[in-house]
């Protein structure tokens, strides 16, 4: 079984986000990870190898510190990494980032695409089923359990209160959503071997596309920090009135209700 | 016998080039784990972590090491360096097995986050950075120049959380009180990194490191005190090499000296019986043992006791290694042990000096619920009480 | 000017063999010797290898090649004070102690009968007394009484002279130095067990059934304190579980860095006197490796039956005080786990450790770290011999004296 | 020229989700201001009845699409169906919420046509030069970013709570249009096998949107089902101090901290939990903080955004009643 599984860089949970002079997050000294829900799709994809055989592509979109990812992938037992940078997709979109992935996921022979269910970074949960959309080929999202024989798959999707069960046939795109594995840490030996495996670096030239072709469909006007935080608040009185007051301030105030 | 896994000798070079320069004088005598403190309690990690073992599979390259609760069990306390007959630095090896997974971007779950708040706020509490010196509201404390001796170094730990606040705030205290020379450069500090580097993450150390030491050079720093001894250690150990050379005290030591000086005195009387904790790093790591002894017998009606494992032999809170992040189950933590063994001497008041003794402490004080014959205090809160 | 004859300091296996071989070479030899009686530590032995046999008629060979031998002259209770010259013209200082008996010695052993006070019994390790005038030990040569002027009353009691019915204690005998003009010198003080106490964690001499492997000899031997009963020093109950404790001390910086090469031989061999004594008794070792050199490996392989063999080198000893039994903590490493293992007596096997680290000699020559006397001593005409220049067995050190021999020898000769 | 705004109002068993409610109302206010008409968009089978209440909620059209294999929502078919409809009536902006279903289907229907996708907005402002842009958190709220096209449609998925539900007008009535589903044969490769819906399954601690945390303060195991049923109401996971896993209350994967899970909800409600510094470090970036603590010398109080000093068996379950009034 080929499997390819999309990956991307993104910025640690703890990062502090600041925007530079120009009003764009500034990425500057922010320590960079594997996108955790990518990292259930890489366990997932991993894991079809085992069971069914056949090879384990990641592929990624990003800058120079993307080769970091791939390599983490391969030290997981991913077989190949494929790396497309190119200073275009800096200002692309979720549409042209697709177009990009697609030509690169075309070089590759696959029967599943892998993919986590959203990005922790930019939160958009678009890429994995344009790109699905793109090759013409059916998706399942959010999935916590998959499973797989040589050409279709049964997989158990998250919906709101509630699970489905999808089968379909393949090839197939699948997002993972957390609790579909837990992701393995590699062996060391995993780590050393990492160092000599394959991994291809790839332009758009490469790939038959120019900056021209990727003419964006959606933009960002700006970007914004939130309000620092007030500070907080003692509700006085007797329980019962507190609690009133409590609801009324998080509907109303807070709006998290 | 475990299954043996795969052996690669580019792995052990791999280790060995990460720091682990004595692997290989290891001759498996096992005097090691005899003294390791996970031989005293129960457990998963208890019977997955043997710290010579650990460094058998070092020595041959063997996969098996990396396993979570074999690769950061330790708490990197150093009794394993007590009686060994061929003076392996145990530590700096496993500091550089750790390494070779966390170099890859491997390290394990529960510590991304603290790792990732080093990266972000330069302490690994999730404490914004612009709070760093909140601590200091109120106690006019000047900031460090030319015209101040000593910069007052306060651990991130004493920076950000409420109650080890309190430490800072008494160390600072019995210091004015003393008429030492200090200030503080506390909110454009970063954590010492030493911690991070016992888990192996060498390179967000160095990023800290060469931070402190860029801001320390560029003040003119020459004499720091510490609030606890891990940051001693660091600077003390690991700032050298990177351009970082300092005098660097713990605050015991110096109260120590100013006490012989009789710079400082003690008057209001405190009938109670008091022990003392080792903190590792003070201690083992550092070799202070004297001053905190002197200054509690200096304080009017302190019945002073030992507890029965004590200075070189001072058992671990757990604490040191990253092991403050990590968690193990009730019953399987040294802390406790520590509880009893001050309980069991009929102690009032168990007493050490480290931010992360405390929190270890603190904890299985609570947990034991031994609150009612037992307090838990650090000793500048002690000494400060009998001002 | 240049003197033919050769000075062996040193009376143990070591120095009788440099003696002898250089005398019946055709050399003068003066034979020093500290102790009242010659053999060294392989006179303290119960039994040595290859042959395992007693020490006694290997000695006694040597003593009667001496007594044989006119070019032989030794001094017991002696000790060198100082040496000036140099190869070929060396002046020697020997300061010889007084014995406080004379030759009319039969070792009738009326005056110990009548001797009050006790002392420690340092041949059987303190394992028991003698009385102040006493007889070394039971084939002490020369077999002639000593005095112990540490303890012994004097004139004041003089109840060993009034039972002497041959006059041979003279209390008032003194100090005497003469020199002794020599061609070479042969070194051969032999060595001291590492002190094991300097082990906290084993508890030496503060449990008592904490031994050490030197003493177990004395404790096997029939002549010994025991009359060969392997029996625990606490209560003289029979041993019916014990362990040998490897590496006590050896191979590790913090106390000795080097392999004695002969402990664990020794530990093996004293399997065997348990196994002789009680077949049924639990013996243990626990070691880190064990070292069988050459041709022991044979031993090594044939006397582990019946002996349950650990790797692991003890970490702890605890005593437990009501029973004086003692309980070894060890990490056995094939499992991992901490043992905690309960045994009637231990033995801590003990490295060597040369005498020239507390006694140098009194003229410049070279020791290594460890403070033995290395090869190439510096010092034209003197030459270490036996367990002074590194850890041997008795074998080794014969041959070493031998060859040590015939270096003196060339010394007394060179042009 | 495009023209209308459109919300595909996501229907389960006939039941209109509230966030589509939420969308039609501020659809409204929209659709008055800039001119534009309000068009809802129901797939399904037997969603006729379903007309009435959309045009009450403020819609000037209905499309309704009605067809045995929209009966459950798949992504093919649906998507199948709204690529067609929208390449026909060429809406100006196409909104649904930013659920389970908006999330699947929106995607693939932005790359079918081609167009944009500005996913999980929490705002909306009209534009006079690109109609409307939509604020969307990013790196999980610590920033927002804007967005805007020029290609229409613009799709967009609504994060459910952005907009306040308006009181429906039973008078109003609306256009209906019923369209035929055509959908093609290549949409159909997955097939849905079954649909379980969980009776109240907790959310994941990590996942979640709101925690409520109980600690020391709990006293017992037992007490967790008032957190329970107030975690119910708001469909929150419920987590647990270190203390109280200690105490055995709370198995370990409960935990809330740096030494358990590190969470950053929206909402984190810290009962009897004092707030040690490993707690606090793994859950301080939560949006929103209620600490309840007898103490008020807590250090929960130092991270809290809203305090109550007082017991929580006293304030909890008037809370849980509270909520209920607010959720509905």
């Amino acid at each position: 079984m080929n499997i390819v599984v999309l990956i991307k860089q993104t910025f640690d949970t703890e990062a502090k986000i600041v925007l530079d002079a120009n009003g764009k997050i500034d990425a500057n000294g922010v320590n960079l990870i594997i996108n955790p829900y990518d990292e259930y799709a890489i366990e997932e994809g991993i894991r079809l190898k085992e069971k069914l055989g056949g090879e384990v592509t990641v592929v990624t979109l990003g800058g120079a510190r993307a080769q970091e990812a791939v390599r983490t992938a391969l030290a997981m037992g991913v077989d190949k990494g494929v790396v497309v940078s190119d200073p275009a997709i800096d200002t692309s979109d979720d549409w042209a980032n697709v177009e990009i992935i697609a030509k690169a996921v075309a070089q590759i022979p696959f029967d599943i695409i892998l993919s986590g269910r959203i990005a922790i970074d930019d939160g958009a949960s678009q890429t994995a089923v344009r790109l699905a959309e793109a090759l013409s080929v059916p998706s399942v999202s959010s999935v916590i359990k998959l499973e797989a024989t040589g050409d279709q798959l049964v997989a158990t999707r998250e919906i709101d209160g509630g699970t489905e069960l999808i089968e379909v046939a393949l090839p197939a795109v699948i997002t993972a959503q957390k609790g579909l594995n837990e992701p393995r840490y590699p062996s060391v030996a995993g780590i050393m071997k990492a160092k000599k495996k394959p991994l291809k670096t790839l332009t758009l030239a490469d790939l038959g596309l120019s900056a021209g072709d990727l003419a964006p469909k959606m933009v960002v006007t700006k970007m914004t920090l939130p309000d620092p935080r007030k500070a907080g608040i003692r509700i006085p009185g007797e329980a019962a009135d507190a609690a009133k007051e409590l609801a009324k301030l998080l509907h109303e105030e807070a709006k998290v209700l | 016998m475990d299954e043996i896994k795969e052996v690669s000798l580019e792995m052990k070079d791999y280790i060995v080039s990460s720091g682990a320069e004595t692997l290989s004088w290891c001759m498996q005598c096992g005097l090691c784990t005899n003294l390791c403190p996970w031989r005293l309690v129960p457990g998963e990690i208890s019977e997955a972590f043997n710290i010579r073992k650990m460094q058998r599979l070092g020595q041959l390259g063997l996969e098996g090491f990396e396993d979570e609760n074999v690769l950061f069990a330790c708490a990197t306390c150093g009794m394993c360096l007590v009686n060994c007959p061929r003076k392996v630095e145990i530590i700096d090896n496993v500091r550089s097995m750790r390494n070779t997974t966390v170099a890859a971007g491997f390290l394990p779950a529960n510590l991304r986050p603290i790792a990732g708040s080093l990266h972000a706020n330069g302490n690994p509490w999730s404490g914004a950075h612009e709070k760093r010196a909140e601590w200091q509201e109120g106690l006019n404390i000047p900031a460090f120049s030319d015209d101040t001796e000593y910069l007052l170094y306060v651990c991130c730990t004493s920076c950000f959380d409420t109650r080890s606040q309190k430490i800072a705030k008494s160390i600072v205290n019995l210091l004015q009180k003393a008429g030492v020379s200090f200030g503080v450069l506390t909110a454009e500090e970063n954590c010492c990194g030493e911690t991070i580097r016992k888990l192996g993450d060498e390179e967000l150390f160095q990023k800290l490191a060469e931070s402190n030491i860029k801001l320390f050079n560029g003040k003119g720093v020459k004499k720091i005190i510490t609030t606890s001894p891990h940051c001693l250690y660091a600077f003390k150990k690991d700032y050298p090499e990177l351009g970082g050379n300092y005098e660097v005290v713990h605050y015991a030591e110096l109260l120590g000296d100013l006490l012989k000086q009789g710079k400082i005195s003690f008057s209001t009387e405190l009938a109670k019986k008091v022990t003392f904790h080792d903190p590792c790093y003070l201690g083992r790591h550092n070799q202070v043992y004297d001053p905190q002894r002197e200054l509690l017998k200096a304080v009017p009606g302190v019945e002073f006791v030992e507890l029965g494992r004590n200075k070189e032999k001072s058992l671990c809170c757990a604490g040191g290694g990253g092991r403050v992040w990590a968690e193990a189950p009730m019953g399987e933590r040294f802390g406790e042990l520590r509880i009893t063994d001050a309980v069991d001497k009929q102690a009032d008041i168990l007493v050490t000096a480290c931010p992360y003794c405390i929190a270890m402490l603190d904890d299985a004080c609570a947990g034991l619920e031994k609150g009612d014959v037992l307090k838990v205090m650090e000793m500048s809160e002690l000494l400060n009480a009998s001002l | 000017m240049a003197y033919q004859s050769i000075l062996v300091v040193g009376g143990g296996i070591s120095g009788l063999t440099a003696a002898v071989e250089a005398a019946e070479a055709g050399s003068e030899v003066y034979l020093v010797e500290k102790k009242p009686y010659l053999g060294g530590r392989v006179a303290q032995m119960n039994r040595y290898f290859p042959k395992l046999c007693p020490p006694n008629c290997g000695l006694e060979i040597n003593f009667k090649r001496i007594k044989q031998n006119p070019r032989i002259k030794f001094f017991t209770l002696a000790e060198i004070e100082k040496i000036e010259g140099k190869e070929g013209d060396f002046t020697v200082t020997v300061k010889s102690n007084p014995r406080y008996v004379n030759q009319n010695c039969t070792a009738c052993g009326k005056c110990t009968e009548v001797c009050p006070v006790e002392r420690s019994n340092e041949y059987n390790y303190g394992l028991d007394k003698t009385k102040a005038i006493y007889k070394a030990h039971e084939f002490a040569f020369p077999m002639k009484y000593v005095v112990d002027n540490d303890v012994c009353q004097g004139s004041e009691c003089g109840k060993c002279v009034s039972a002497c019915q041959y006059n041979a204690i003279e209390l008032d005998m003194a100090v005497k130095s003469f020199n002794l003009n020599v061609g070479s010198i042969v070194w051969a003080t032999g060595w001291e067990a590492y002190d094991a106490s300097k082990i906290d964690y084993y508890g030496f001499g503060q449990h008592q059934n904490v031994i050490t492997n030197v003493m177990m000899e004395r404790i096997a031997a029939p002549n010994g304190p025991t009359g060969g009963k392997v029996v625990r020093p606490s209560d003289g109950k029979e041993v019916e579980s014990i362990a040998f404790v490897q590496c006590a001390g050896s191979r590790d910086v913090n106390n000795l860095t080097y392999c004695s090469g002969v402990c664990c031989m020794a530990s093996l061999k004293q399997a065997t006197y348990v196994k002789e004594k009680n077949p049924d008794a639990k013996v243990s070792m626990f070691y880190i490796d064990v070292r069988a050199m050459g041709k022991y490996e044979e031993f090594y392989t044939k006397v582990q039956d019946g002996i349950s063999m650990i790797k692991g080198k003890v970490g702890e000893i605890t005593e437990d005080p009501l029973t004086k039994d003692l309980i070894i903590q060890v990490e056995n490493q094939l499992t991992g786990e901490i043992l905690k293992e309960k045994v009637d007596m231990v033995v801590l096997a003990t490295g060597m450790v040369p005498s020239t680290v507390d006694t140098k000699l009194p003229i410049a020559i070279n020791y290594d770290e460890d403070g033995f006397i290395v090869s190439d001593s510096q010092q034209p005409g003197i030459y270490g011999a036996g367990c002074v220049k590194k850890p041997l067995d008795v074998a080794s050190s014969v041959k070493d004296a031998t060859a040590a021999a015939l270096k003196a020898i060339q010394s007394t000769v060179r042009r | 020229m495009a023209k209308g705004i459109w919300v595909v109002v996501e229907q389960r068993d006939l039941q209109i989700r509230k966030v589509s409610l939420e969308l039609l109302s501020q659809g409204r206010k929209i659709a008055d201001e800039t001119g534009e008409s309000l068009v809802a968009v129901i797939l399904g089978q037997g969603i006729e009845g379903l007309a009435q209440t959309v045009s009450a909620n403020g819609a000037d059209k209905v499309i309704l699409v009605e067809d045995e294999k929209l009966a459950e929502y798949t992504t093919g078919a649906y998507t199948s169906v709204l690529n067609k409809l929208i390449r026909k009536e060429e809406p100006q902006v196409v909104l649904t919420g930013n659920t389970a279903v908006g999330k699947d289907l929106f995607p693939r229907l932005a790359q079918r046509l081609g167009v944009g996708l500005a996913s999980d907005c929490t705002g909306i402002e009209v534009d006079s030069s690109s109609f409307m842009v939509f604020k969307r958190p990013i790196y999980a709220g610590k920033a927002f970013e804007f967005v805007s096209s020029t290609v229409r449609p613009i799709l967009a998925t609504i994060r459910p709570n952005t907009f306040a539900l308006g009181t429906p007008d039973a008078g109003r009535t609306a256009e209906v249009v019923k369209e035929t589903a055509d959908i093609d044969a290549g949409d159909l490769r997955a097939i849905l096998k079954e649909v379980a819906i969980a009776a109240s399954k907790r959310p994941e601690l990590t996942e979640a949107n709101i925690i409520v945390s109980g600690g020391r303060g709990m006293k017992g195991p037992e007490n967790y089902v008032i957190l329970e049923a107030l975690a119910d109401v708001i469909g929150a996971a419920v987590g647990a101090s270190r203390a109280a896993v200690d105490a055995g209350w709370k198995e370990q994967k409960f935990q809330v901290g740096q030494t358990g899970k590190t969470v950053s909800p929206t909402l984190y409600i810290a009962c009897g939990i004092s707030g040690a510094i490993q707690h606090l470090a793994g859950m301080g970036s939560s949006k929103f903080i209620v600490a309840i603590n007898k103490d008020p010398e807590a250090n929960i109080f130092n991270v809290a955004d809203y305090g109550i000093v007082g017991d929580l068996f006293d304030v909890v379950p008037i809370l849980t009643e509270e909520f209920k009034k607010i959720v509905g």
